[in-house]
Parts: C-alpha cells; structure tokens; sequence
C-alpha cells in the first residue's frame, strides 16, 4: 500500500524510473522494432529520456508535478524526431496541463490527462485501437484509470499499467495497418507493437523499475 | 560506411546541407541551427509561403525544388526519418505570408504526425496553416492498410504546380482544393532490381535473388509486398503503365503528365529506355503524353530501380506545370 | 542483366537514344541509321559545327550537352567503346558550317583513332576538320604512359565554354587555340567504393576489399594504378584538392571553375558533402572558387565514386562560360 | 616455290585464308586481350573478316588484287569500331591503292603499300616501336618487304611473316605504353600484344592457313 499523496518528488522519481527502464530494456525494444519496424524505437525512446534529464534537473525542488511532466513534455516534443517521439510528448504535455498548478497529482487529473493524451495522439495518428500501436497500450491505461474512481493516484497507475501491459500483449496477435509495418502486410504478425510496449513501460515506472521486458511480454 | 564517402556517422545530412547552401547561395539560404532551408527569391504576388519536407536520402526532394516558383522552404529530416516537429514549425513561420502556409506533406505516419503537431502550434501561434497530402503510391492501395498509399514520386509535380498557383496570389483554401484534386489525379508505381546500402553499415538494405524484381518497392528501404521476375523493360512498363492508367482513368479531356524517375542508381541509359517504353504504350492506348520528365527526382539513397508517375492534367493544369521555375534541381 | 532494366542484351544504347530522342525533341535529333545526334537550334553566328563523341555509358556525357550554345552533335559510341569512325564522318558532315567542324575529342586510343580516320576522310571530302584533345585525368600522368592522360570531367567544361565561343562567330583555329590552351589547365581526379555493373552479366566490374578505395580510377571500368584506404571525405577531398592545384598552379589573375561529378551511384547528399569540403581547402589555400557544378556529369554507368576537376580560369573564361546554354543536361 | 603472278584470284585466295585463320584463332585472340585489354579483339577481328565475306564474294572475278583488297578494307574502315578494326582498314586501303589498277601484285606495290599502312597507322595512332601494339608486328614486316628486292611475291610476304611473327615473340617482353593495357603498369608484362598477332596472321594468311597460335608464339 502506497501513501496516497502523489507530490512533485514522487513525479520526479516516477520520471527517473521510467528513463531506468527505458535504458534497461532499450535492446529489447529495439529488437522488436526490428522485426516490426525500422530498428530505431529503442534508440528514439532513449534519446527522448535523455534529452529530458538535464530539463528535471532544471526544475525547482519546490515544484508541483505539472513541471515534472512538463519537462517531459519539452524533451519529448521538441528534441525526438521519428514517428512515437512526439507522441510520448503529447501525451505528457496533455497529463501536466491536467496536473494544474497544484502540489498534488489526483487520480482525477491523471484520469483526464490520459484521456486528452489519447485523444490528442489519435487526432494526430488517426489510429483506431486495433491498429497495433501505442494506442493499444494507451486505451486500457486510460480506461482502467476511468473505472478507478477515487481510488489512490499510485493505485490507479497500477492498475493502468497492468492494463497497458495487456493491451501490449494482445497488439502481438494483431497485423499492423499503420505505420511502415503495414506496407509488409503478414510479415510483422506474432510481434508486440514496440510502441505499445513504451507506453506500458512509462505507467509501470510509477510504482516500480522493469529491467526486462521478457517476463511482461510473455504470458497471459 | 566505406561505401559512403563521409565524414561520421550521422554526419552525412548535416554536411550535405551547409554544401548544398553554398552551391546554392544565390537561391537558398539554409538555417543550420533550425534545420530548414528557405528561398532567397519569391514572387512578390505570393500571399501563402509553400512548405515541404521529409526524411533525407530523397534528394534532391525536398531542399532541390526550394527557389522561385516553387517552394518557400523545405525541412529535411535525418536519413529516412521524418523531420521534428520543432523543425517544422520554425520553417513554417519563417516562409508563412499574410495568407498563412501550406504544407506539402507524403502520407507516412512519421511526417503526418510531426506537420501534424507543428500545424497544432502554428494554430496556437495565431498563423493560418493548411496541408495536402501526397498519397500517390498505387501499391499501398488496399483496404488492410489504413494509413493509405504513400506519398512519392507525385510531390515534384504537385510542388511545381502549387508554386506556380502560388505565384499568382491564390489563398490557401483555393491551394488546398487545387493541391488535393491534382494528389488525387496523381498515381506511382516503383520496381527495383537493388537495395539501397545503409548509410551506417554499407550493406544492402536487403538482398533480392537474381532475376528478380521487387515490384511496388517503397523509397525507406521497406521491400515491397511481393517480388517478380525479371522481365525486359518493355514488358515492365507496359504492366506498370497500364496498372497506372486503370487507377487513373483520365477522362477524355485530359492529357497526362509523366515522371520517369532514377530511384538512385539505375543508370540514365535505363531511364531513357523507360521512357521510350513508356511513350509506346501510351501511344498505343490513346492517351495523350502531354508533358514529362526524365531524371533522378526523387530517390531513396543508391537504390537500383525506378518509378513511373502519371498525372492527369487538364489544360489550366498544365499552365500552371509550364510556368517558369528556377530551383536548384528544377529549372525552365 | 538482372539489374539492368532493358530490352535484352546490346539493346541499352539503342533504346536509350531513341527515348532521349523522344523525350528532348524540342532540342535534338537523332539520326538512328548512322547513330548521331544533332541539335535542333544553334545560334546563326556559329561558323564552326562542334562535334564530340566517345563510349557510351558516360550519359549525360554527350549527347546531353547536344543543343545551344554547347555541341552541335554527338556520337555515341557501345557503351565504353570508341563510336565507329563513319559514324563520325557523316555527323561532321551534318554539322559542319562554312568554317568546318571542330572535334572534341576525349584522349583514349579508340577515340582518337576514329576520330583521326573520320578527319582524313573529311579532309578528303574537302571538309575543314580540326581537333581539341581533352586530356585532364592527373591519375594517368606519368612518363610511362606515352597515351597520355585520359581525358574526363574536363570534357563537359570545354564543350561549354567551347560552345560560347563558337557562338561568338570564333573560326576554327581561334577554337583550337582556346581549347587546347583550356585543356591545359583542366586537371581532374577520380575515386570509387565500388565498381560499376557490367550491363552483360549485372556483376560488378571489379571487387574492392571494404574499407578501400580505388584512387585515380578512370570511366571505363579499368581499375586505377593504386588502392587506398577509405578515410574521412574531409581528408581525401583535401589530399586530391592539393593534389590539382599542385598540377595546376592556377596563377594570381585565375580563379577556378570546379566540377564535382558522380560516377554513377553515389548520392547527392555525398556530392554536396564533396563539394562542402572542396570549398573549404580552395578557401584556406586562397584559391578563389568562381564558378561550380555538383551533380552526375560523366559517369561511369553505375560506378559508386567521385571525380573532381578544376580548371584555371581567366575573366574571358568565365564570360564564356556564363552564356547561356540550353542542352537537356545543363540549362542557363 | 611459288608461282610468281600474284594475281587476283590468289589475293582472293588470300583474303580466304585470312578470315579462316582468324575464325580458328579467335578463342586464342580473345584470351590474349583479356589478359592485356579489355577481351574483345578476337571479336574484333572476327567482325571485319565476316563484313569482308559478302564484299570480296561482290568482286567480279576478272578483278585485280586491288578490288579485293579494296573489300577488305572498305569492311574493316565501315564496320568495326574498337580501335584495331580501322586501323587494319587503313593498311588494308592503302595496301589497295599502291596495287593499282594492274592485274598483278608487284613486290614492288606490297612494299610500297606496307610502308604507307604503317605510316597511316602512326599518324593516326601515334604509337612508336616498342609500345606493344599492332606496330611491332607490322613495321618488321615492312622492313622485311623492304628487303625483298626482286624476289617473288609470295616469297617477299613469307618473309614478311616470318619477320611478323618475331615482332609479335617480342611484344611479350615490352611493358604497354598505349592503350588501355598502359593504364595498368606491370600487369600487361609476359602477355604477347593481341594486335600485333592480327597482323602476322594476315601476312601469313598468304601462304597458308594457321589453325593455332600456340607454336608460333611459343620458341624464338
Ligand atoms: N499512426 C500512429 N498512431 C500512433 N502510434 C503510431 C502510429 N504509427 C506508429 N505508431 C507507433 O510508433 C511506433 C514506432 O515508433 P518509432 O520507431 O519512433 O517510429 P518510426 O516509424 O518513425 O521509426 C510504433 O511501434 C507504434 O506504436
Ligand atoms: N595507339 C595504337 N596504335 C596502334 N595500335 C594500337 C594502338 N593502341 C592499341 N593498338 C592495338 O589495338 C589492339 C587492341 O584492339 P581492340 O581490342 O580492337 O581495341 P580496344 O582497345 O578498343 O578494345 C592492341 O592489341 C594493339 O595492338
Ligand atoms: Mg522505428
Ligand atoms: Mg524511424
Ligand atoms: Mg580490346
Ligand atoms: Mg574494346
């Protein structure tokens, strides 16, 4: 049982993990690029978390979540080219504009954010769930966080994340019908979509560190 | 990597740019911090700044067809790699006129999403943006692929157009009619009989059996959907410019315009095969080849093959396509 | 033969020329019985007829240059073998004027041997003949090469600035004079990462180890006389500038005209980062860089390399150069 | 011994001889200008003797030497491209025009008709003794034709082949200054020139028929 109060430190250390497990696992993302794509969402994802530390760091001890997230936000938008680069930054810059000027993340700013993060990212990628892509991960987060009503801000990110995780499993099983996959039609079939897998990892760094992406991939 | 004459990895679109910029200097100017290269020269009566852009490795696409009567500006991205948003954004204010910008962007994910995102924070900036997409790949046209076809060889028609129509002071609503009518008049076929070579490694991007084809080939390095034999040039064409007409339909006022183009290394000897090819099927099937080009327009690194654009044109058309252009890689 | 896309073997050059034909017969004619090309219009002060040929597989080297204010016509020869010594006859017959027809002729055994039974026929037939020797290849200048230096990139220079001249009324000897003088500050050297594909069997013509270069290669496919490492563009461009200017030792009133040429398949973005570094070495030696070309000039059919030429160049060269010239291959 | 007249239907004869000798040769031909050229002299050659055919079959049979030398130089000037091709026209032509309109051929017109092929042949291709080419063959033929004095045609061209074939044994020592084989230093060395042996082959194509190369290249 996690303390309820989720604070500008508590967002800063979720940030710090998240970048810990884009690293650790920034291999394996890469491989699944490979089969699915052109090889680069490893070294893109890491290249946004990099840009973004310097930016954390920058920001005042005194700080309220939303300029966490907004650092993240900055990185993301303004220093990530490719195609998930700036969908990542949309979806932080929708939750810190929801955080608001508070000191606190609330399980209803986080609800709302994803939901604009969602509709922001499918109004720019025009993806539909289904497609195999990050919204396959993202939908379930944001809907699991919807259902959480009011429960703790950290209770609900787990519960998203477990969502995510889901929905990166099951985009496996789909066949790409955006992005450069589905110009191979069959051949990217069997793969989880490395996007997906992102989004997952960035709601499970709220309560934890993953260091390996092959026990979440694997079962049910 | 020691097939590519560079001077680092990661090098090779940054120092292509500062040369172009200085070969070009009486026509461009390249802004080396933001990443985009801009006209020195426009028409006076332009009321909407035209903007393009893309991954790299298309040349001359985009920055080639930057100067007068085309475009204002054009953003390259890394190699295959769609330019960043930011990137976008400041190319787009830079070239925007009192009637706003438009953009000129080929249908893939990457480039949608960050003209995407740069159109949302010129919104926001209060600058009036619009785009046409470029969606003229005839082998990407089937219902499993929602993203749509790709944008390819159609763009340089579509530029020279636009900045034509440009050039006489239409808005960006008359541009964008005008745009997307003609993106739909437009279809491309690709084959190739080679890879392109990875900038990083110097391998091929892939390897094709001999006496084989790869038929509908994208301009990333992604590999069709199928392969075909080889067979001889004239038996291809006939099969890719039919496929086009059936698309296409042009109407019987219509004349066509053609683009044979070199994907990188296929020889000018080979282009002017096609060509020929091309202007006896046309001949034999009626259809009037009112205008073409013949060169190395828009490429995907060294690749080894060819694409064959058609566009329907009608009379006002080709007015615009006949107008004066003087651009690095683009000039009458 | 898999890789190359054409109507079967020996059919490439045919096919190419009558699709050239097609596709620029605004500006040229092809006369497909004896296998030249002649241009369309050229100025009525032209007292003297240009005349170039040489292998093909050099495109747009030389009927590309076919057309005004450059050559009034071309022979090309199979593909990299000298054109036939009738067929040179009877195009110096089509385009020679009241002052004759003057011969631009690439050093190699084969051309100048065609070249030189098509003047002793001409002289017979009482037709005024008159021959420049382009000879600029650095790589192949050595006592024990009594051929001589092979002639190159240079070429494409000449027949421009021969081009204006002629286009002044300039009668056969001042031609000569203007173009052997020329000739002899043109220095040009080659590179490549890799061989061109023999059109027979789609093999390469030779296997480099990774990580080498053939340095001082010529267009015809033989190797060069050494092997180097693959270095930094930044460095080789800087060895092989030195290298001209060595040569050249342009003087205290010249300026240079530079041409950084592709072989075949190299891209645009590594002409241009070439191009980048070549004015960087011209600038830091003092060497003023007045007028450049970047682009496929004469090729190699598919070779994956570069040549640089830089030719010494006074104000009365430059004039000359600067006209205007309207060939399907370079236009101003 | 040899009949003296060396008339029309023995140049005929000759010009026969020619084409069969280089049709029996031409693997060997073609091998030599790979290791020394680019290997297509054996195809070369074989183009002008195969032009030549329907020419010399046109002549009309009370002809004299001149007409069917005439052919064969008129095939090799018109149809061969490379660079051997018309330079075996140019002594074939002027071989032809120091015949004259006579019905034989003298010594006298061979010598004279030889020496101004050769000098044709080093104006227009520049190449001296001792630059490995057809020249080495050639002008020790002509030397030998020099020497001829009063002797009977047919004897003066024997000798005359004889001297070929020597130039030829000596070209394999010479390093290439002409051509495409001098781009290459060295690497041309041991090989006998290809043009060179064109050219023994003709003068000994009018004595006799050679079905292979090998002996004559071989001692000293
Ligand atoms: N239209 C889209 N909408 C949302 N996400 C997308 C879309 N297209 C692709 N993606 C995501 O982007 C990921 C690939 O990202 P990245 O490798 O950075 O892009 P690129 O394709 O430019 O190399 C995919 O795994 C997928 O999740
Ligand atoms: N400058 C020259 N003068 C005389 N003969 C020459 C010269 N250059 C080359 N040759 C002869 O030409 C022969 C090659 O002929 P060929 O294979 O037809 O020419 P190419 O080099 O065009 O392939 C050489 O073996 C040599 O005897
Ligand atoms: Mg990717
Ligand atoms: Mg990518
Ligand atoms: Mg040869
Ligand atoms: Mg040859």
């Amino acid at each position: 049982m996690t303390s309820s109060a989720f604070d500008g430190e508590r967002t800063r250390d979720w940030a710090g993990r998240f970048a810990e497990s884009v690293y650790a696992t920034e291999a394996e993302l890469t491989a699944l690029d490979q089969q699915a794509g052109d090889g680069d969402f490893g070294a893109n994802l890491a290249a946004g978390v990099r840009a973004a530390g310097p930016l954390l760091d920058r920001v005042e001890a005194s700080a309220g979540p939303a300029e966490y997230l907004g650092a993240l936000a900055t990185a993301f938008l303004d220093e990530v080219g490719g195609t998930s680069g700036p969908l990542f930054g949309l979806l932080f810059q929708a939750m810190g504009r929801a955080a608001g000027p508070g000191p606190e993340l609330t399980t209803q700013a986080l609800r709302e954010g994803t939901a604009e993060g969602l509709a922001a990212i499918r109004r720019v990628g025009d993806a539909s769930p289904g497609d195999k892509t990050l919204v396959d991960a993202l939908a379930p987060a944001a809907d699991a966080l919807g259902a959480a009503g009011e429960a703790p801000p950290a209770d609900a990110l787990a519960a998203a994340a477990e969502e995510a995780w889901r929905g990166v499993r099951e985009t496996a099983s789909q066949a790409a019908r955006m992005g450069r996959a589905s110009y191979l039609g069959e051949r990217a079939t069997g793969v989880p979509d490395p996007g997906a897998v992102g989004i997952a990892l960035f709601f499970s760094s709220a309560v934890g560190t993953v260091r390996s992406l092959a026990p979440r991939l694997g079962g049910d | 990597m020691a097939r590519y004459f560079e001077n680092g990895a990661g090098q090779l679109v940054a120092d292509a740019l500062s040369g172009f910029a200085r070969a070009h200097a009486d026509l461009v100017r390249y802004d080396a911090a933001d990443g985009f290269v801009t006209a020195r020269h426009t028409a006076p009566a332009r009321r909407v700044g035209l903007l393009s852009g893309g991954g790299s490795g298309h040349e001359p696409l985009h920055a080639g067809y930057v100067g007068t009567g085309m475009l204002d500006g054009a953003c390259p991205g890394r190699v295959f790699a769609s330019p960043h948003n930011r990137q976008i954004f400041r190319a787009s204010r830079a070239v925007a006129r009192p009637g706003g910008v438009l953009h000129i962007v080929k249908n893939y994910t990457g480039d949608r999403i960050n003209f995407g995102i740069a159109a949302e924070r010129l919104a926001d900036a209060g600058i009036a943006c619009a785009r046409v997409l470029v969606d003229d790949d005839l082998a990407t046209d089937s219902e499993d692929i929602a993203a749509g076809r790709r944008g390819t060889g159609a763009t340089v028609l579509l530029e020279k157009v636009l900045g034509a129509a440009a050039d006489t002071g239409m808005g960006l609503d008359g541009l964008v009619e005008l745009g997307t009518g003609l993106a739909g008049r437009c279809r491309t076929l690709a084959v190739a009989s080679a890879a392109h070579h990875a900038p990083a490694t110097g391998e091929p991007a892939f390897v094709l059996p001999p006496g084989e084809l790869e038929y509908g080939v994208g301009i990333h390095g992604e590999r069709a959907a199928r392969t075909r034999e080889q067979a001889t040039v004239g038996e291809l064409v006939e099969e890719m410019t039919d496929a086009l007409l059936k698309a296409l339909r042009p109407g019987s006022q219509d004349s066509v315009v053609a683009l044979v183009n070199g994907l990188g290394s296929v020889t000018s000897l080979e282009l002017y095969g096609v060509f020929g090819e091309l202007g006896r099927v046309l001949d034999a099937r009626g259809v009037r080849l009112a205008r073409h080009l013949v060169g190395d327009y828009v490429t995907a690194l060294d690749m080894r093959g060819f694409s064959l654009t058609l566009m329907a044109a009608d009379r006002a058309t080709l007015d615009f396509y006949d107008a004066p252009v003087h651009t690095p890689a683009l000039r009458w």
